[in-house]
């Protein structure tokens, strides 16, 4: 297990390293001048210049991409323009707030996804596994932010049961849970529909295997087979998808944060943007990016930990 | 023309396969003869019929420029669906050709594609998007490069997967033994076995491509003013939530519409011509 | 027949590599193999799986690299060639896959599929139609049979459309790797007299791997039987199976049940499980299994003795209807 | 007393098109204490035969008429699920043919079969230990330790084993055996039959034994059943069927099999033509489109011939025996 573990961080690294040589070649190797764009259209050549220099422009390719690399596994992800302070400080403020807003994502998806799918798998072709059915892909295809936009507009706005802005008073637990409901829904709502169809799908498959039948040709009660035969083998491909959907989530969650107004990665990002920032979008796409790696290794360590055929392979 | 027709009866015998053709139809409708359908000028600021309500005249109302929404939303739909249809067609040409290549050739390029695509992946898509919007600036060209950049490895990675099983067929291990070579095997074997699940499993993502074009334009990433998006019109509509909600009701109601009718009518599409792929 | 060797295997090694990072380890899933095939004779290569016998079809075939030895067909080393050099050896030279329907490209029809061996030759001016109605009536299919697809075949159909596709450009040798896989009893015979009354006609060699010994015995004109990647016995089929000299020829012979409810079975039962490739026995190979095993065998290999037309690998070859000496404690 | 009587069993599948007839009036007995044998090529309908017993039917199929009487008593095609699940297990248990899939792949070997146990009063302790005999009684070497190893610890020989332990720890009434062989090497192969009827002898269970090849029925079986497109076409005892086959099918059937040409011969046997498609069943004898010996009165449905001593063919040609008439 140690070893898989070992194994499974160390490809972690490279995969991370490999998106930094990517995102590197997208900011430094695309027509456009960094400089440029960060001091917008009204600066003066000089300026520019200076700039340049300060980042390290002048200097060949392979070595400004050594120093933005070594220095980024350093944690040195250079320092914010406005108020001069390191990008990475800024950055993990924010955190933990988009975090909150994924985990809340993954509470409604995981709670409500696992029981409907496995709801509808075992009551197969019945009504409500049409519905189960036509609601998850109608969740799954409407995007997160228009999901949030008229959450805002349904519960916030027009019914007044919830709050619209913000992410509450801070050390006021119960008000920040209330601030979470209504993002956290629209990021995780669609989820909710990938999960209930993943589990479903993958429990049909699991209960038409052979070791099923062998399972009922034994006479076990159908509460056992469902639930400790197949559940536990058709919930593993959900944690793979899991793993992979906290990169939309994450997606999902800027448009959350901008919508509700709350504080975040996202919010952070967005008005980088709007004003320039350049340090801090690539700083926040660096971390982020990091964050969804370790979440996936995180997500195939659970496989190896819940499935002896993984566990043993390694 | 009853090749073509057996599909399509089949699609409608499904009640929700039906209503996903209709609402695509509609939305190829609406776009196609948008300049019929309306007589205002989407882009044509009116100041002096500033937020209005839906009415006779404004089937939608109009926004806080004056600007009628219906056409809006009629001329939004061209730009949605040029984008979904366009960067779905090159992205499965792209996807298509790196995963045959990754399959079927030299271990160690597939093990550096897969490396390439997984690092691809591990972006998340809307800070990729940021990303190289602050490079490129705000157009409709970055909207695509960003679908395809998002759905590429996806696809890449899918044809990869097939093409390794099928490499490995018995059929496929015959043609070799006959002496054909890899150009052959890879286009009258693999290409015709592999293709179909892909083009389906394609048309399904067009939904998530409309959503990525609407979510940048929102952002204000995507489309440039004053040309109409779903996005930016939603973004109208949400800067002034409290008071006007119709504008953002007009931006919402046909993404949510359009992303159903791709969505049922795909899903209809797999269970009737491709079952095992259920669940994907 | 005759005595003229068409194809010519020496020594002939296959190794893969195991583990990841450290490519360095490798097992050998041919292990030192010799025989020659001659001129329209059937030659049997029997085995249980993971024998190496699939695999050695396949190294004969060049679909997979050797890591030592030689193979010559028809005066021509074809160990090592790249596929252009291959390609025209692969018109003397066919082969025919386990799985029937499987081995057919599935939405390609039985006409395709039988004269895409011409298209992959690039033989022009045959009328391609005309060849795949020849073809398939050379086979007994009704020649409508052309537009159909391999899942609307039935297995011996499907072995029939392979057999077909299999003597297109007339060649010299077929490799059937287990011809009867997947069919009925019935349908079996039918498929083997089809692939004898084909060899006799066009004068053709075969070279069959099958875990079937029955259906060696009516077949093949010579047979070898594998253990572990190697040959433990080979000789005459009639030799062989009349009076096995390797114990684990003996043992494979007596495991198979004859279909009469009065024969008395004194079987030769064999202890323990084949041993994994990746940790051989020393000594002989077979000594782990062997009812007859002695200190010696563990000590030392056997090389493999020729007696005649035969070759045994085995320090104690077994004499004519020799029992095993503590069956009844070696199996327990 | 007959541990399993099937009478008069038909059953239907519903398909896209039209009705599949897959068991057509199919009856026989398994006596106690025998090992029943089953034969028949692809398509005879044995695996559709299993799951009517089972009462494991998917949910296209049905039974139309018949009746499988368990034990005298129950009537198999009438009880509830419940009253089946009952059944299942300590009654009837099954060995199927794919030892790598038959074992639940992320649960240990050892509560695999502490779970079957479920219904017993004794101790989680007891059960361990029970699972422990059944598994020495099946040569799994180190069996105490075996219990916590997961399924894909073991070779196919030993996953087999492992599968007639469980099904054998019961102590059943009936045991059900599908194809338990077939994926399995010869060598292995006879070593698990052997095994098989050793541990029938002394449970003292019935068995019924699915299989396609013939030298395995022969070596297990007292008595046989001869299917074909889903009809038994014969059965008796395995010494009638194998030495005195009455239908041309077994007859034919036999013959194929290149084990019973002791002469080594370059033209074997075959049996020419195809199956007939079950939903469009011939309203005589279902064998006639292949058969050597049909003449004008197979049009009509042939007869459940008794040739004595509990040997039946359905044929009508049965009372005389195929001698050495010429058969090409």
């Amino acid at each position: 297990m140690l070893t898989y573990f070992f194994k499974r961080l160390g490809l972690a690294a490279v995969i991370v390293s490999v998106a930094m040589f990517i995102l590197f070649c997208m900011i430094y190797l695309i027509p456009g001048d960094p400089a440029s764009v960060a001091l917008g259209p009204r600066a003066t050549e000089e300026m520019r210049a200076s700039l340049r220099e300060a980042m390290g422009l002048n200097q060949p390719v392979p070595v400004q991409f050594w120093n933005f690399y070594s220095s980024a596994w350093m944690g040195d992800l250079g320092t914010e323009v406005l108020s001069g302070r390191p990008v990475l400080t800024v950055v993990l403020e924010q955190l933990p707030y988009t975090l909150a807003l994924i985990a809340g994502g993954i509470t409604w998806s995981v709670a409500l996804g696992i029981p409907l799918g496995c709801w509808a798998a075992v009551s197969r072709g019945s009504w409500a596994d049409r519905i189960v059915g036509i609601l998850s892909v109608a969740v799954i295809a409407v995007p997160s932010f228009v999901i949030a936009i008229y959450a805002l507009l349904i519960f916030a706005v027009q019914l007044r049961w919830l709050p619209a802005i913000g992410a509450g008073e801070p050390g006021d637990l119960g008000d920040q849970l209330t601030h979470l409901i209504l993002p956290s829904l629209a990021v995780g709502l669609g989820w909710v529909g990938y999960i209930a169809r993943m589990v479903r799908a993958s429990m049909l498959e699991v209960l038409e295997a052979s070791h099923i039948r062998t399972a009922r040709a034994f006479g076990l009660p159908d509460r056992m087979i469902t639930y400790r035969y197949a559940l536990s083998i058709a919930i593993l491909p959900t944690v793979t998808l899991l793993g992979v959907g906290i990169g939309q989530m994450l997606s999902s969650a800027v448009f959350a944060e901008i919508v509700f107004a709350r504080p975040g990665v996202g919010k952070l990002v967005y008005d980088a943007i709007l004003t320039r920032n350049f340090p801090v979008v690539s700083g926040t796409v660096l971390v982020t990016t990091v964050l969804f790696v370790l979440l996936n290794l995180l997500a195939d360590l659970i496989i190896g930990a819940l499935d002896p055929r993984v566990r043993s392979s390694f | 023309m009853a090749e073509l027709w057996r599909p399509i009866r089949k699609i409608l015998r499904e009640p929700l396969g039906a209503l996903g053709l209709f609402l695509v139809v509609l939305v190829i409708f609406g776009a196609i003869f948008a300049d019929l359908l309306t007589s205002f000028d989407p882009t044509r600021i009116n100041p002096r019929d500033r937020f209005q309500g839906p009415s006779a005249a404004h089937l939608m109302g109009t926004d806080q420029l004056g600007r009628d929404l219906f056409a809006r939303v009629l001329h939004g739909g061209r730009i949605a669906l040029f984008v979904a249809l366009v960067s779905t067609a090159a992205s499965l040409v792209i996807g298509i050709v790196l995963g045959l290549i990754a399959g079927y050739g030299p271990r160690w390029l597939d093990n550096l594609m897969i490396l390439l695509f997984d690092a691809m992946k591990s972006f998340p898509t809307v800070m990729l998007a940021l990303a190289l919007v602050t490079i490129m600036g705000p157009s409709l060209t970055a909207v695509m490069v960003v679908v395809i950049l998002v759905t590429v490895p996806g696809y890449a990675r899918i044809i990869r997967t097939q093409t390794i099983a099928l490499k490995n067929s018995e059929y496929v291990t015959a043609a070799q033994s006959m002496g054909a070579n890899p150009a052959r095997i890879l286009r009258v074997h693999i290409l015709p076995n592999v293709i179909g699940p892909l083009v389906i499993l394609a048309s399904m993502d067009i939904p998530v491509v409309i959503g990525i074009e609407a979510g940048m334009s929102f952002l204000g990433l995507g489309v440039r003013p004053p040309t109409p998006s779903w996005g930016s019109m939603l973004n109208d509509g949400f800067t002034s939530i409290r008071d006007t909600a119709w504008i953002a009701i007009a931006g919402g109601i046909p993404i949510i519409l359009t992303t159903l009718g791709f969505t049922f009518l795909g899903e209809t599409l797999r269970d009737v011509f491709d079952p095992r792929l259920k669940g994907r | 027949m005759s005595d003229d060797p068409i194809l010519t295997v020496r020594d002939v090694q296959v190794s893969f590599p195991v583990g990841g990072l450290r490519k360095r380890d490798a097992i050998l899933g041919v292990a030192g193999v010799s025989f020659d095939v001659r001129r329209g004779e059937t030659f049997a290569l029997v085995g249980e799986s993971g024998s190496g016998k699939t695999t050695l079809a396949r190294a004969v075939n060049g679909l997979q690299a050797i890591s030592n030895g030689e193979i010559t067909f028809e005066g021509q080393r074809i160990d090592g060639l790249d596929r252009k050099s291959m390609k025209p050896v692969r018109k003397r030279m066919s082969m025919m896959f386990q799985d029937p329907v499987g081995s057919l490209s599935p939405r390609m029809t039985v006409g395709d599929l039988v004269t895409e061996p011409f298209r992959i030759h690039g033989i022009e001016g045959r009328n391609l139609r005309d060849e795949a109605a020849r073809l398939l009536s050379l086979v007994g299919l009704p020649t409508d049979f052309v537009s159909r697809f391999p899942h609307q075949l039935s297995g011996g159909q499907a072995r029939r459309v392979g057999v077909a596709r299999a003597i297109a450009l007339d060649p010299a040798l077929i490799i059937a790797d287990e011809p009867t896989a997947g069919l009925d009893v019935s349908v079996q015979g039918e498929v083997l007299n089809l692939l004898n009354d084909l060899r006799e006609r066009l004068g053709l060699a075969m070279m069959i791997i099958t875990h079937n010994l029955h259906v060696v015995h009516h077949v093949a004109d010579r047979t070898a039987v594998m253990y572990l990647g190697r040959f433990v016995e080979a000789g005459d089929t009639e030799e062989v199976f009349g009076a096995p000299r390797h114990p684990y020829t003996a043992a494979l012979l007596s495991a198979n049940p004859e279909p009469d409810p009065d024969k008395t079975h004194d079987r030769i039962t064999l202890p323990a499980e084949v041993p994994s490739l990746l940790a051989r026995p020393p000594g002989c190979e077979f000594h782990t299994r062997c009812p007859w095993a002695q200190p010696a065998c563990s000590a030392k290999a056997p090389t493999p003795t020729q007696e005649g037309t035969r070759a045994v690998a085995c320090h104690f070859p077994l004499e004519p209807g020799a029992r095993p000496p503590t069956q009844s404690e070696s199996a327990a | 007393m007959t541990t399993l009587a099937i009478d008069g069993l038909n059953v239907t599948f519903s398909t896209e098109d039209g009705p599949l007839h897959a068991l057509k009036n199919v009856s026989f007995d398994v006596p106690e204490n025998r090992i029943v044998g089953i034969v028949g090529e692809s398509g005879c309908g044995k695996s559709t035969l299993i799951n009517a017993i089972l009462g494991l039917l998917a949910d296209n199929g049905s039974i139309d008429s018949g009746s499988i009487l368990f034990q005298g008593r129950d009537d198999l095609t009438k009880l509830g699920p419940a009253q089946m699940r009952d059944l299942r297990g300590p009654k009837i248990s099954t060995v199927f043919q794919d030892p790598m899939g038959a074992l639940n792949p992320v649960i240990s070997v050892g509560q695999q079969m502490i779970n079957i146990q479920y219904r017993s009063d004794i101790s989680k302790q007891e059960k361990a230990q029970r699972a422990v005999d059944m598994l020495e009684l099946v040569r799994i070497p180190d069996a105490r330790a075996a219990l916590a190893r997961y399924p894909h610890q073991f070779s196919g020989g030993m996953k087999q084993r492992i599968a007639i332990a469980m099904a054998l720890m019961m102590e059943p009434a009936l045991l059900i055996a599908d194809e338990p062989t077939t994926a399995l090497d010869a060598t292995l192969e006879v070593t698990t039959i052997e095994l098989l009827k050793d541990l029938q002898q002394q449970i003292g269970c019935s068995v019924l034994f699915i299989s396609h090849h013939l030298g395995v029925i022969a070596e297990l079986c007292d008595d046989v059943v001869v299917m074909y497109a889903g009809e038994v076409v014969e059965r008796g005892t395995v010494r009638q069927i194998f030495n005195d086959p009455r239908h041309p099918y077994t007859a034919r059937l036999l013959e194929c099999d290149p084990a019973r040409q002791s002469e080594r011969t370059r033209s074997l046997p075959t049996i020419p033509g195809e199956i007939p498609d079950l939903r469009a069943r011939p309203r005589g004898c279902i064998f006639a489109n292949r058969c050597h010996r049909v003449h004008d009165a197979c049009a009509a449905p042939p007869p459940d011939h008794d040739v004595g001593d509990g040997h039946v063919a359905r044929c009508f040609v049965a009372n005389v025996p195929e001698t050495v008439e010429a058969t090409a």
